[in-house]
């Protein structure tokens, strides 16, 4: 299956070993869409490269952003303010939604189900409308500074996120009626590509592929950041770990997001959105690993600072990279029908991939 | 020997003018369709479909079609000349070849009720599978073989089910004569949809797969495959093998009309009661035409204003022409042909209606769990069910029941049929268990 | 209904072509195909007489003639398939091991 | 009248698709070919007045069996098949048994009118119209006379698709 297909995300280039229809063995070539991120990284100072990591999930641009800003901090060891945090997190849950819908618009779409596609993106319209209001850009937002946030809330942000957060109950339930008890919906997805407790740890998998197998590990709750640890959510885990049950578990992550949203704009303090950091950052040299909940697993990041302006190193380790890795071991024995429906559930972005 | 073509041609007229006529006609009615289910589609969706060309997108077919009659004619090297001429032409030959037999009104049958009516109707278009077999082997291309094997071996084994449905609505009607069926349901004063509901049920899902279509579109619409027999075809063929489709489409849901909906019947048709459903469809029209008449004024251009209020009037115009038998004593003898023909275009766009609304919602099937529905759901239950209708006819006929009556007997027959249907998806479900390997997904788990 | 002897002269003609076909050709599945000419000429005579004497058994005699094709016709593909997968030829000339 | 055009049509078609049946180099033309000799011969059954057998026949063999056909063909991938000679050395014994047996039914045919009382009875065929409705009139004598014979045929067809699955199965 080419790099240029219509149901690979992205420049992904599979090479398929086939027996008549089953596979059995598969091998992905990547590095189409590569543009060396890290090594831009080591000649960029540490304001200049916030925008690069928007470009490389460019389907949840909010959570890189998210993600690098905190890892600076903690290398500056300076604490956002608490407004900061709040508004970072109602942000981030939005493009979790919102990425969570490409998602299931585009996965429904491969196995055949032309209606959810559109009905994902009238939702994704509405938060996407809502960044471009706050920070002026819909996909690769740049929301975020080292150490706070550049804009403040513009004043009918609170009822917007709200809203949303209204209706898209009712919208959920909507894809669920679409979707869920679909008797051919099920036989496409129940048993495909299932992946072991065991498997998912030892490949290292993470986010929704690795809490449907089984495996109740989310970040938010295991090392909260922004203003995780002030709301109360539940963390979806499946049974069997194949696509049927990922599909759930992202289903059920979309209705927590939205509650975490609902809770945060209830208070959202008063107060400095930027702490005081100076126009010139200069990290003492020391290294730094912050890992956040990206809606495709746990982002990385590992910035090595030698007390210059400009990063020595900058590691980002990417959830899609690592997830991809399980491909093989999901597809094998499957029909090639399956291959295009595995490629879908775990949710990669090749430009988080190939970096 | 002119004197001889002269009285053929008395004796023809009738049939080859009606030929020509659907013959031009048809690409139009097919290009509406095609818009009708863009627009539908777009309104599930939650967006307009085609707008701008004309007032709502109303002259939409006249561009396709012209687009792909003026796009370059592609032919792949080294493919088989011939061939790859000969099999969209099979393919639209035996789709329309097939239309010639249905019977839109009493009164408008092109090849005047041939005594095997609907048999001819299912044989001729069984042709088509010749168009798609050898259109996949002219492209001469890997995957559009793999496609045109694939959609070919689905038409062969949801014919196979079609037919035996067919046969189960057959035994009730005894005839095979197209007109002589729908008399048979007027005199039985009930649908025979209703008298075998499963063998309805089985042509349904039989007549989507034939034509492949909603979750059976498995052969065009694979990812992999792309667009299978169809790929190497571009601008007139492609267009050629679009029109066999959707005319495939036309033909299976009039066939159904004609034998489980009781063809050019108004609904309740003997029952006095009911005369004033004689009114509906001028009504409707009139409805229509005031819709059209609302929407001129907020046309963007001037000729779209005008174009709309022409179509205000031709509906009107089709208003009058339904309500005149309703009404005026002299326009009586015409009742049945006009009524008639709008009862059956009623029937049978609401039957592709349904087509079209099944492929926007439900996903698709793959392909070996479709060959499993049709080999070792569908003929089984279809097989079954002609023994079911069978031994319910006999049993009717010992009590001489007769139209509702009949109900009694049959709904019983009905639901044993489905009792059986439900063992054999039973003993399906155990194969699947015992087969260890986790690629074969559990069929109808859940 | 023409006077029977045109009927005759095309289904003679007709299974002429089909004995041609059969002895002339090699490939297998051309063969097969003669035979089926040669049963379809068969065909057009009983219908024929079925015709001339106004007698239906001769149609249902091709009736059964039909069902025969269609039983010879499977197995034959059957084993030409069998064969092919084997040897990787379908030519008559080459069958010629007793067992392969 | 109509009768004579048609037949002469339908005859023509038939005699010249099957002769390029025969001498297509490729397997596909020639099932192609097969196709319209078929479909000419369903055309004069319907001359001679045997729908339901126009229907069979083209149900039947063209959709079911020449179906089955070109389906072989292509499995049996088609370039092996063409580079190999088509037509075998035995032209000429093909040529000998033709002339012979044309000569033979020639003789039968033109002897027929010539000698008295050997020949075809030349009877009035019955006019078309007081035929009795075709499809009813095959039916009563498929399942009434000859229903013994109906159901040897089922067991036949059983048999030959038991044949043809075990034949084609793959060894696993």
């Amino acid at each position: 299956m080419g790099p240029q297909h219509p149901s690979t995300h992205g420049v992904l280039r599979v090479k398929l070993k086939l027996d008549g229809e089953r596979v059995i063995g598969s091998e992905c070539i990547i590095g189409y869409l590569h543009r060396g991120v890290e090594k831009i990284g080591e000649n960029r100072t540490y304001q200049q490269f916030a925008p690069y990591v928007d470009r490389m999930d460019y389907v949840a641009a909010v959570s890189n952003g998210l993600g690098y800003c905190e890892a600076i901090e903690k290398l500056l060891v300076v604490e956002a303010p608490p407004r900061a945090r709040v508004i970072r997190t109602i942000l981030t849950e939005l493009q979790r939604i919102a990425s969570h819908l490409l998602w299931l618009g585009t996965h429904a779409l491969d196995i055949g189900a032309l209606t959810p596609l559109f009905y994902c993106m009238r939702e994704r319209e509405e938060i996407l409308k809502i960044f471009e209001k706050y920070c002026g850009a819909r996909l690769t937002t740049h929301a975020f500074r080292i150490g706070g946030l550049q804009y403040e809330a513009y004043d009918t942000l609170e009822k917007d996120v709200e809203r949303f957060c209204r209706d898209f109950e009712s919208r959920v339930t909507e894809y669920e009626t679409l979707l869920t008890h679909n008797r051919i919906w099920i036989g496409r997805t129940k048993g495909v590509g299932i992946l072991t407790a065991e498997d998912a740890i030892a490949f290292g998998v993470t986010g929704p592929v690795l809490r449907a197998s089984g495996v109740k590990w989310d970040l938010r709750k295991a090392a909260p950041y922004a203003a995780y640890d002030q709301y109360k959510f539940e963390i979806p885990v499946g049974t069997t770990g194949d696509t049927y049950d990922r599909y759930l578990v992202r289903m059920e992550e979309m209705r927590q997001s939205r509650l975490i949203c609902l809770q945060a704009i209830e208070n959202i303090p008063a107060g400095p959105i930027l702490a005081k950091v100076g126009k010139v950052l200069k990290p003492p040299p020391g290294e730094v690993y912050h890992a956040i909940e990206a809606p495709k697993g746990e982002l990385g990041y590992y910035v090595v600072s030698d007390g210059t302006v400009q990063p020595y190193r900058v590691r980002i380790r990417p959830p899609s990279f690592i997830n991809l890795q399980a491909f093989d071991r999901m597809v094998r024995g499957h029909l090639v029908a399956d291959v295009v429906a595995i490629i879908g559930t775990i949710d990669i972005v090749l430009g988080e991939v190939d970096r | 020997m002119i004197q001889a073509t002269m009285d053929f041609l008395k004796l023809y007229w009738a049939p080859l003018l009606c030929g020509l006529v659907i013959v031009a006609v048809l690409p139009l009615i097919v290009g509406y369709i095609v818009l009708v289910e863009r627009k539908l589609m777009a309104d599930m969706q939650a967006r307009l479909g085609p707008m701008r060309v004309g007032p709502h997108g109303l002259l939409q077919p006249i561009a396709d079609a012209v687009k792909l009659l003026i796009k370059e004619d592609i032919i792949p090297d080294n493919a088989d000349k011939l061939v790859f001429w000969l099999a969209p032409v099979l393919s639209v030959g035996a789709a329309l070849l097939s239309i010639a037999g249905l019977a839109i009104g009493p009164a408008f049958q092109i090849a005047r009720d041939i005594n095997i009516g609907i048999l001819f109707v299912v044989g001729v278009s069984a042709m088509g599978i010749f168009g798609i077999v050898l259109g996949g082997w002219a492209s001469n291309s890997h995957y559009s073989l793999m496609g045109s094997l694939r959609s070919s071996a689905q038409l062969v084994s949801y014919e196979t089910a079609a037919g035996m449905a067919l046969v189960s609505g057959l035994l009730l009607t005894g005839t095979l004569n197209i007109k002589a069926i729908v008399e048979a349901q007027y005199t039985e004063g009930i649908w025979f949809g209703m008298l075998a509901p499963v063998a309805f049920f089985i042509y349904l899902v039989a007549s989507i797969a034939e034509t492949n279509r909603a979750p059976f579109d498995l052969p065009e619409a694979e990812s992999e495959l792309v667009a299978g027999y169809m790929t190497e075809f571009s601008g007139f063929r492609w267009s050629l093998y679009f029109l066999a489709e959707y005319t495939n489409m036309i033909v299976v849901s009039s066939v159904a009309t004609t034998l489980f909906l009781g063809g050019w019947l108004r609904p309740f048709a003997r029952v006095a009661f009911f005369n004033f459903l004689d009114y509906v469809p001028s009504l409707l029209m009139i409805g229509v035409a005031g819709y059209c008449l609302l929407r001129t004024p907020k046309q963007p251009s001037r000729v779209q204003q005008l174009f709309m209020l022409a179509v205000a009037v031709l509906c009107f115009a089709v208003a009058l022409v339904l309500l005149a038998p309703a009404v005026l004593p002299i326009a009586k003898p015409f009742y049945a042909g006009i009524h008639g023909g709008f009862w059956f275009i009623f029937k049978v766009s609401a039957y592709i209606y349904f087509f079209m609304w099944l492929r926007f919602t439900i996903p698709r099937y793959r392909f070996d769990q479709l060959m499993r529905l049709g080999w070792q759901f569908l003929i089984p239950l279809s097989i079954v069910n002609v023994l079911v209708v069978g031994v319910a006819l006999i049993v009717s006929s010992y009590f001489n029941l007769h139209g509702w009556a009949m109900l009694l007997v049959t709904t019983p027959a009905a639901i044993l049929a489905l009792v059986v249907a439900l063992m054999i998806l039973a003993a399906g479900q155990e194969g699947q268990a015992g087969k260890e390997s986790a690629a074969a997904p559990d069929f109808y788990g859940g | 209904m023409l006077p029977i002897g045109h009927y005759l002269f095309l289904s003679a003609a007709l299974f002429i072509i089909g004995v041609i076909g059969v002895i002339t050709r090699r490939n297998v599945i051309v063969i097969l195909m003669s035979i089926e000419l040669i049963l379809n000429a068969v065909n057009i005579n009983l219908v024929a007489f079925s015709r001339l004497y106004g007698d239906v058994a001769g149609q249902v005699f091709a009736l059964f003639i039909i069902a025969d094709a269609a039983a010879e016709a499977a197995v034959g593909l059957g084993i030409i398939i069998a064969f092919f997968r084997n040897r990787e030829t379908v030519l008559a000339d080459e069958m010629d091991l007793l067992k392969w | 009248m109509v009768d004579k055009v048609l037949f002469y049509i339908f005859a023509g078609l038939a005699i010249a698709s099957a002769a390029l049946m025969v001498t297509r180099r490729n397997a596909v033309h020639s099932a192609i070919f097969l196709v319209t000799a078929l479909l000419a011969t369903a055309g004069i059954f319907l001359q001679l007045r045997a729908e339901f057998l126009f229907i069979v026949q083209i149900i039947l063999y063209v959709g079911g069996i020449m179906v089955l056909f070109v389906f072989v063909i292509m499995l049996v991938n088609l370039d092996v098949a063409l580079q190999q000679i088509q037509f075998a050395r035995q032209k000429w014994v093909a040529l000998i048994v033709a002339l012979a047996l044309s000569a033979q039914l020639g003789l039968m045919l033109w002897s027929s009118e010539k000698i008295p009382g050997q020949g075809i009875p030349v009877l009035a065929a019955p006019a078309a119209s007081d035929l009795p409705p075709n499809s009813e009139a095959v039916a009563q004598s498929l399942f009434g006379t000859y229903l013994l014979a109906f159901e040897i045929a089922s067991v036949l067809l059983l048999v030959a698709m038991i044949g043809a699955v075990v034949m084609a199965k793959k060894e696993k």
